[in-house]
């Protein structure tokens, strides 16, 4: 286990990923955002504003798999007491905020034309509105707590916590029939959605995904230059009063 | 029973490379100037703050082990743990019936209350304590409940000179039994016992390389 | 003599002393129904005091209110135990963490949620209720509670550290409310309409028997968190 | 050099201190914002969306809460300098009694109630308020505000040496908050059905400055009882 | 300049009879058991609790008043009055400019916080100090505002040795230079001065009859 807790392996191993990384994103995002804005035909219900979908769709898969890796994250904090994962937990939380944000602001934009609404009570939504508090809230203990290992394990038990609002939000739109969308896309029997719309959904996916990794090890190598310049400072700081 | 310990609070290390040993019948005094670590060391005992490195070892009836179980130690720190609502009664017979699940009869309530000269104040509520009595109720839990190992943080203050007496009383009682106690504390106790000294343990190097590791 | 028979009544103590310190002077169960009280008799006057609104809102406005009382009396569920040392002493006695934020949790929901729960029909009158729906308000209140009091016990264990932890508490464990308030007023809704509350009521308990689990175990390491 | 000169420095350091602390970790202020926000946002959920039935009810649920979340940041606004004794350094100050609710109750107001009064718009906007009534709203809490801070300063004067004197606080305080209430929903209600909002409004300034008056003094004078 | 008080305490008699006299230069080491009246005292000297009998005098300046301004004296009592959250530079700043309304200099804070080898730790927030470093973070008012009577109640509590003598020495250097200073104590302070056992003051009949009046 200690074997990858080593920072300056990671360091390492993150500098090896990050180049590619960029480069898987930029390309992804490219193609894809060319295919969903000009090679894609309109939906025949929606007109032309199905290419939200292209922006809502991965930002709302992106938000729960963030999520889901903070919480692996933090139970590997918690159990084998890693602080590699605290601090990965911690860099990955702002992204899947904004991810969450982006879902939501694109899926109410989209629910005025569609719905004739920005925004009704309904299950998805709600636990999409709680999966951002949960975010904030993993977010604002980390800041609250000054020891950082401490923040860091109170963060991780809460995003255990929060672990069951996962699948509500997935399961939410088939246990009560509400306005949204069912999954036509992530589904047992395979996709239902036309293949014109599929394979920009697809590459914008991979943007995303891309995207994530990108900030992802850019921020946990943010946070390992951080801890290393705390720990000098309160070297510097504290030194003349050890009793020597 | 404490082999190279070195304990860490808020990223800074406190204490590093205590070593220490307690067998039934010791009392140990924790002395060292403010901040040096006492009560560290001592919430580091009761299992409370985890210990960064080295060992903390309990030999309980011939079995080792990294705890000690909660049935044979009992501590007192700075905050009293009183309820400043309940009778110094009530508070005690709380205490009994968490630490032991018992209750505790009366006469054995005055007596504990004897201890420090609070039997006329059993029945009020401990609000309207005066500082020393605040503390001497708080004391009176180690007339209360039978332990080996008693965790003392600072049990002088506020004191006046016979509580004083009758304090050393009750803990050179308690090592004359086989007890064990280890207290913190800037005045004398009139006991006689093995001092440790917090200031001889303070880090050579403040932040250790590994410390955020 | 095992540890579990040992531990019933350390753990029967506990529930005790937490109810009985919730009832003595200038406790959290008096502030929380007092709360209760005065904050539903409130809206008549702000909303107007027209019937058939109150009558409509009430089974919102009086989960809303109950939930908002049972977070003020959580806040410090734990706190006042850190602060004067006793969570110390608790945490040594043998019943260990979970014991314990099983019996906060208890002493909580005996003292404070209960008696919402109790309370509410005497709210329903002022926010005139219909008849037909006090027998489902109360149902759910008493369903519904114990999810509020083991969410709260999280969000308490886990800001215990912090200095008056609130805002944050309020944070972290409101969102987590929302499904306990959906169903428990979907409930009362559908007693009012005259429609089936079963399917709602059911969700309910699921949604308590949720929190029950992952609540105790969250709390209770959260808590040794706490100490360190 | 004169006493009342060498106070102002002493007053404006106390106003700093309390908004500072408000503010800081853990403080009353993100508390009572917090609360505000997300009591108000649960209404929805528990009323129901229907974009009609909020809008009506909109002015008093956001004046009760606003309300509410002031009495709850109040609760500890001596409290908090008693149990760790910094009051008795301020009773020593030469400001005096008086100063310090005063300067306690500006800070309150600056820290606290303000900024209740400024997110209001933004619960507006969740509560689905009509368009005419914003203005309304903001003016109407930023006049009938003060009150609230000036009347929850005796209450909370009176119960500080009550150990956790809430409910106390809350029954003393919530009946003379009423006029507060109906005066400033009495105004948003008038905007909101486009006829004249002044006569509330005129009554609601009033109403504060009967509360300026007689609040300033009787906290003070809770006070000095407090610390005997 | 106090003469035959006696003072209640929810509704009780705590002491009765007591007379002192303090001028210019006199230190005044209060004494007696615990729950003797030492707090009491102090708190009553301070203006927040009314004597039931008897009067205290001030004269300054040839005036003679019942109530001492509140610009000649200051106290510390059992509560620290920090505020946990700030730094210990932020409350020590605003404790002078709600004193004396000045803002303090950089030197000066310096050098107060010398008094208790308190430099390190001017930025650190209090809410991490050892309970004696906090006790010292609240004594260090003393060195912060002048004032002529320092009224301190258990001051030497959690103070290690070399704090004691600093403190003692803070004492002694005032009461050199003019000033005034009641401390109640359990603890030997090494300064020379009066001493009153308030246990010498104890109310002969411990319920008067006029108690309820
Ligand atoms: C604020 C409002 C909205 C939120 C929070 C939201 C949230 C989500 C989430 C979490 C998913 C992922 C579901 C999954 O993977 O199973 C999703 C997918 C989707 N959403 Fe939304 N949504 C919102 C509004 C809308 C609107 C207005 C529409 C269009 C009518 C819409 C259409 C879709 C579609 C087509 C999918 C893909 C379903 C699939 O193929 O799996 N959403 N949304
Ligand atoms: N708030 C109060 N209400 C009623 N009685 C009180 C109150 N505070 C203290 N007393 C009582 O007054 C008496 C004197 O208390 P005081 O605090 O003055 O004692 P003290 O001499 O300072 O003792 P210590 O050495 O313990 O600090 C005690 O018997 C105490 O029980
Ligand atoms: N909760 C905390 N977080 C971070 N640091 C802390 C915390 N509590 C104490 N410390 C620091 O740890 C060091 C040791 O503190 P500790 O309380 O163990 O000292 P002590 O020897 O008991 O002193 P005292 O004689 O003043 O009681 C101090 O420098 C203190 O500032
Ligand atoms: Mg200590
Ligand atoms: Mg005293």
């Amino acid at each position: 286990m200690h074997r990858f807790a080593n920072p300056a392996q990671f360091n390492r191993l993150a500098d090896a990923i990050l180049p590619w990384a960029t480069g898987a994103f930029v390309l992804l995002l490219g193609a894809g955002l060319y295919y969903a804005f000009f090679d894609s035909p309109p939906d025949y219900q929606q007109g032309e504003s199905v290419r939200v979908m292209y922006i809502h769709v991965p930002a709302a898969w992106m938000a729960m798999f963030t999520y889901m890796v903070m919480a692996v994250a933090s139970f590997t904090a918690l159990v084998w007491r890693h602080p590699l994962a605290l601090l990965a937990g911690r860099a990955a939380a702002p992204i899947g905020a904004v991810f969450t944000a982006l879902a939501l602001i694109t899926g109410m934009l989209w629910g005025k034309p569609m719905w004739g609404t920005y925004w009704v009570w309904d299950g998805r939504l709600t636990s999409v509105l709680v999966l951002l508090f949960l975010y904030l809230g993993y977010m604002a203990l980390w800041q609250a707590i000054d020891e950082e290992e401490k923040a860091g394990r109170a963060a991780s038990i809460l995003a255990l916590v929060g672990v069951v609002n996962i699948p509500i939000i997935k399961f939410s739109v088939d246990w009560w029939s509400t306005l949204h969308q069912p999954a036509s896309v992530m589904r047992l029997d395979g996709p239902t959605i036309d293949g014109s719309m599929l394979m920009p959904l697809l590459l914008m996916a991979g943007a995303y995904q891309a995207y994530f990794a990108v900030v992802f090890l850019w921020r946990m190598k943010l946070e390992i230059n951080r801890r290393k310049l705390a720990v000098a400072r309160q070297v510097s700081m504290h030194a003349p009063v050890g009793a020597e | 029973m404490g082999n190279d310990l070195m304990c860490r609070r808020g990223g800074r290390i406190v204490f590093d490379g205590l070593k220490f040993e307690a067998s039934a019948g010791d009392f140990i005094c924790l002395r060292g100037s403010n901040g040096s670590g006492k009560s560290t060391f001592l919430r580091t005992v009761c299992g409370f703050l985890p210990q960064a490195h080295g060992r903390l070892v309990w030999s309980v009836g011939g079995d080792e082990s990294d705890h000690l179980p909660t049935e044979h130690f009992i501590q007192s720190g700075h905050q009293n743990g009183l309820k400043p609502n309940f009778s110094l009664r009530d508070n005690a017979s709380f205490f009994v019936s968490l630490a032991s699940g018992e209750t505790v009869s009366h006469q054995d309530m005055r007596a504990a209350a004897a201890v420090f000269d609070l039997e006329h104040l059993l029945e009020d509520s401990v609000q309207y304590f005066s500082s020393g009595q605040r503390h001497r109720a708080a004391l009176m839990r180690f007339a209360l409940v039978r332990r080996q190992v008693w965790l003392m943080d600072e049990p002088t203050v506020g004191l006046d000179a016979a509580n004083r007496e009758a304090l050393g009383q009750l803990i050179a009682n308690h090592v004359a039994h086989g007890g064990i106690v280890i207290a913190a504390t800037h005045d004398p106790l009139g006991v006689e016992g093995l001092e440790l000294n917090m200031d001889d343990f303070q880090p050579k190097i403040t932040v250790a390389d590994e410390a955020w590791l | 003599m095992s540890a579990e028979v040992k531990s019933i009544p350390m753990f029967m103590a506990l529930v005790r002393r937490d109810v009985k310190l919730a009832w003595s002077q200038g406790g959290g169960a008096m502030l929380a129904l007092g709360f209760f009280f005065v904050a539903v008799s409130l809206f008549p006057f702000g909303v107007g005091p027209a019937p058939q609104v109150l009558a409509r809102i009430a089974p919102g406005v009086i989960w809303v209110v109950a939930l908002l009382a049972a977070v003020i009396s959580l806040d410090r569920l734990y706190q006042a135990d850190y602060e004067d040392g006793s969570l110390d002493d608790l945490m040594l006695s043998p019943i260990g963490p979970i014991g314990i934020s099983a019996a906060k949790v208890l002493a909580h929901w005996l003292s404070t949620t209960l008696p919402l729960a109790l309370l509410a029909p005497a709210m329903g009158v002022l926010m005139n209720l219909p008849d037909q729906a006090y027998g489902t308000l109360i149902l759910s209140l008493l369903v519904g509670t114990p999810a509020l009091s083991l969410i709260g016990s999280v969000g308490a264990a886990l800001t215990v550290a912090v200095r008056r932890g609130g805002v944050l508490m309020l944070l972290l464990i409101l969102p987590l409310y929302v499904p306990t308030l959906i169903f428990g007023v979907g409930a009362v809704d559908a007693a009012m309409s005259l429609t089936d509350p079963l399917p709602h009521m059911a969700l309910l308990a699921a949604t308590t028997l949720i929190a029950l689990v992952v609540g105790l175990f969250a709390s209770a390491a959260a808590l040794k968190l706490a100490l360190e």
